[in-house]
């Protein structure tokens, strides 16, 4: 499949599509938005449906397998953060604060658009390693602790070490994800094949409605793109392709199959717009929204659901 | 029916600090509470969309010194730092004793 | 299949049976409720699996087949609220504020009344042409600009047109149902495939649940069948026969398929309670609701969803 | 199939571990919640989707075969309660206004353990009789109304016996529960193929769902364990045992088959925490929740969809 | 612009009690009301999960009188076994003849 | 601590008009607002039902002159049509400068 086909069945997929139908939606100002309750019900089904399958397939698979791949997650969660938060305060001018919580969102991962990769591969019957769940559960807390510490060295932020620990290891992203991990690996098949016609089968589904409530957040949020500045634009596009390639060649180095490879380089590619707005408003909640959001929702994710999947599936293909 | 007036002391929080919040409020002597989800704006933040994050209201009736009391560890907690506003009203309630 | 099996299977439907139960739980003073939110979010499915099934629908034929059906919708629907106002204005003694209220629901059309329609010809087998779902966005706002204009012109509303305008083409139903369509027809079989477990699988049991809630909301504004009027109670009856009686013959002549005059019938028939009711309630404020909603929904809608469908389709077969 | 392994599916099934998972998260004290109306919503879909898959089964069968068993249920549902308050006032010095409170619950059924037996049967291949979840139906009330009266004749409470009969015939759950037997049974096949993706394909899943928040809410409960005393502990596990076992030896007398009986005991070993809780906090207002929903919530239940399923299912072995 | 001088009645309750706070205070002469779902904690209940039962938050704009008559009617028929409670306070409103 | 006293203005109105009644309140310098979704009825509606329409109750904290203007504005563009209410409450709040 060349890029170009691989581009468009991104690009037309009915999540790419819906987002963008809820982004015109608020610029045309339609009186149309999802009723209180429904994002975060949408958020707890996707969550934990995404661990569930994930702990299942793990089930299936001997663990040991997982263990090179996870220490390489672990590893490249803690130091994006470190790198991304001095290019924020140096070459970006961002203070401290801000520069952290940028950081953090881009140490750790969107499950959303993990989500996304993976519908893009299964359409093109593309295969990847079972463990892959798992590696996006790992990934979502180190990076946000890294980008934390480093706000508590950098700024006069006086959050507890303790509870920036309990916060990470208690946010409802992780216990739905890790929790459904553990329930998805605990009921094997027998369990898989009772509740799969909802976790498994409505999964696409749901995730259309939930990128169109997505793209109304967005819609609304683009004017803030003329209040965060060209360096913060640029960062959201060329980071992601940085993470995403140096992912794709570790892949490559610890083993990862093609499929491996390419979401590994989504994870690193993405930035978290769950897990990470949540910490970062208890534990530096001096940073600035519009920052933070901005970068995560309006520009790194939508590149990396149009453009980033066929671009890093490109990269990925490179290198076998 | 003898009416006694006490404080409605009405914080708007970021729901992340819930927990803080309602835990504050009784170790300074509040006897109980009324919470709503809330949307808003304000000078810091725009919350106008679950992903932005949630407001809620947290209402305690309470005598006036423990709304003084609570007002000043709000100050010194968290105006600083956190989008939050808090205001007092002056009501008046049948059984008085239930509150203090 | 004759009218009296029709009926029963129209009767005896799930959906019809819930909108059943949920007058009874309210007559008898049930505690049954649904929860803020969950009809908001019933409705955004309903809209958007009626558009995104129609318009992969749409994407399987020539388009150019679309145009003829198109342009009688549009006629139709802005041609009901004129004589259905002079005959409310005239005979009915409303006033020209409720007249024009009560004349765009009826211009307009029921999305659920719609799917009703489909479910009843899915059950027996009848074909219908693939373009319906289409036909439905299309003949959604016509009616309500013409009740809107009317209303400006024979009443002291002071509504800018510019507003009317926006508020018809930006109003959730029209966002859902154009913005589905364009997503179904865009997104193909692959995208499809992908989604229908939730948006066609689910389809009919939601509008069950749908139905549930709907029936509730009747059973409260039965007493306000005493306050509307005999008139209004006739006119709720008369004009969706008439209505659709008209459509039917319209539809012989250009060429629908029996299947496909009955659903343009069930469209002129039906009166709107999703879209026309929001765009009343910010354009004609002054005109009372429990005129238009009773007629809409205590009486129409029932009328059409238990009765209306197999005699339509009756009238239909009388054609051919 | 032996104890041991019908424990071990009792124990890792998704629903029994996502109600873990719901205890853990309140116990670290996560910040996952589920979003105003979401249990509710749940609700509505389990009643209602038990009731119609009921009534359609109903619809297979003779209706005479379950006359027998609806007056068996009806008399357990009857007595429960009578010798509940007896001990819980004799033996566990309960006030009788508490007393009659926990009878209450403990007289009803609980719809969701239901659901969970059910899910335990089908996942061993086990048959029932078809007019089960009509038997829970029709002993949702009875178990109430009698803990009610006891409530007026023991205490000062005064209110109406029609309004406690009315509240009995018109709460949610009973309308949701004989309202969709209803539906169910006159739909028939065509109207289940209809829609029995949502309410028959979705069930466990949803059921996971649902099982996840009563776990969040009975991990906060737990702390109430200490407060309610060693004795309404003993009594939450120990009558459930009593009920069951008297209750499959009724079933066994009146003809039922080996998972006729399991579910039989099941049904009068549960304990109400939908309908009851409504009902006793309407009519007898004094009574104090931590009680009543602590036996009901944080002993039995955990106990029943545990070690109660395969165990009842072991002792009903025993007499076949 | 004349404002005129109200009494804002705000009950919060179980919401199990709603259809007959309302038919309660219309019968006052209440003659309107506006209604928002809300959790709490209080010395009898606990209502911070659905399952636990909600509250309701029941507001309603009425004259001086009509508020009197309110809270005794709550007081007799609902405050000994409910967990309900109930406070009053001046409002200024526009076209005040609306609400009495 | 010192407490200033402002207004807070509480509108309940169908939701419809709610992205009018945020430019309009913010146009004549309210600084922030807090919505919460409600259900009510009054003397032109009943909207117990979302299928009737939905409240919200829109509350900002002003001073005495953005409140007066406030409630102009809404008497002159509103209040006649729509069903619509407003009242004024008066507040003690700490850092004051913040809503002014
Ligand atoms: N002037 C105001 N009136 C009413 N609510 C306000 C006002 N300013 C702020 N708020 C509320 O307080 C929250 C936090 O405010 P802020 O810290 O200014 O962003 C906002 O989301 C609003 O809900
Ligand atoms: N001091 C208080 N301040 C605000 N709300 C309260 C207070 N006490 C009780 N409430 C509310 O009233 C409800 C019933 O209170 P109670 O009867 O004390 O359990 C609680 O669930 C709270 O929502
Ligand atoms: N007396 C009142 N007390 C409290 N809220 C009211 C009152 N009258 C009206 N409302 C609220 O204002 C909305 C519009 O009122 P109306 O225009 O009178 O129908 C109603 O839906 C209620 O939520
Ligand atoms: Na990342
Ligand atoms: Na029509
Ligand atoms: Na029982």
């Amino acid at each position: 499949m060349d890029v170009f086909s691989a581009l468009t069945s991104s690009l037309l997929s009915p999540m790419v599509l819906a987002f963008l139908l809820g982004i015109v939606a608020t610029l045309i100002r339609s009186d149309l938005k999802y009723p209180d309750g429904l994002y975060l019900t949408l958020t707890i089904y996707l969550l934990f449906a995404i661990g569930f399958k994930g702990g299942y397939k793990l089930s299936l698979i001997p663990l040991n397998e997982f263990i090179v791949p996870a220490i390489a997650g672990l590893f490249l969660g803690l130091l994006i953060p470190v790198w991304s938060f001095f290019l924020l305060k140096k070459f970006g001018k961002f203070n401290s604060t801000n520069a952290a919580a940028i950081a953090a969102h881009y140490g750790s991962v969107s499950a959303v658009t993990f989500g996304e990769a993976i519908a893009f591969l299964d359409l093109l019957h593309i295969k990847y390693e079972a463990y892959m769940p798992a590696l996006l559960a790992i990934m979502e807390i180190p990076g946000i602790m890294a980008a934390l510490l480093i706000a508590k060295k950098y700024t006069s932020n006086t959050t507890s070490l303790k509870s920036i620990v309990h916060e990470l290891f208690t946010n409802k992203g992780t216990v739905l994800l890790i929790g459904g991990l553990i329930i998805g690996f605990l009921s094997g098949s027998k369990g898989y094949d009772q509740v799969s016609p909802l976790f498994d089968g409505l999964f696409r589904g749901i995730l259309t409605l939930f990128l169109l409530e997505i793209g109304l957040v967005t819609g609304k949020k683009i004017r803030d793109l003329r209040k965060v500045g060209l360096f913060l634009i640029l960062f959201g596009i060329l980071m992601p392709l940085i993470h995403a390639t140096l992912a794709i060649i570790i892949g490559k180095f610890i083993g990862l199959s093609p499929g491996g490879c390419m979401i590994f380089g989504v994870l690193a590619a993405s930035a978290s717009y769950i897990a990470a707005p949540a910490a970062v408003r208890i534990a530096i909640p001096d940073a600035n929204p519009t920052y933070y959001l901005t970068a995560a929702l309006v520009i790194t994710f939508p590149f990396n659901v149009t453009v980033g999947l066929p671009l890093y599936y490109s990269i990925a293909q490179l290198f076998f | 029916m003898t009416l006694h007036t006490l404080k409605l002391v009405t914080i708007i929080s970021d729901d992340v600090l819930t927990q803080n919040l309602i835990a504050d409020i009784k170790s300074l002597g509040a006897k109980g509470y009324t919470m709503e989800v809330a949307k808003g704006e304000g000078s810091h933040s725009s919350r106008t969309y679950e992903l932005e994050g949630e407001n809620i209201k947290l209402e305690t009736i309470v005598s006036e010194t423990v709304a003084d009391n609570i007002l000043m560890l709000l100050a010194e907690k968290y105006f600083e730092h956190y989008g939050l506003i808090a205001y007092v009203q002056n009501i008046d309630v049948y059984r008085g004793e239930k509150f203090i």
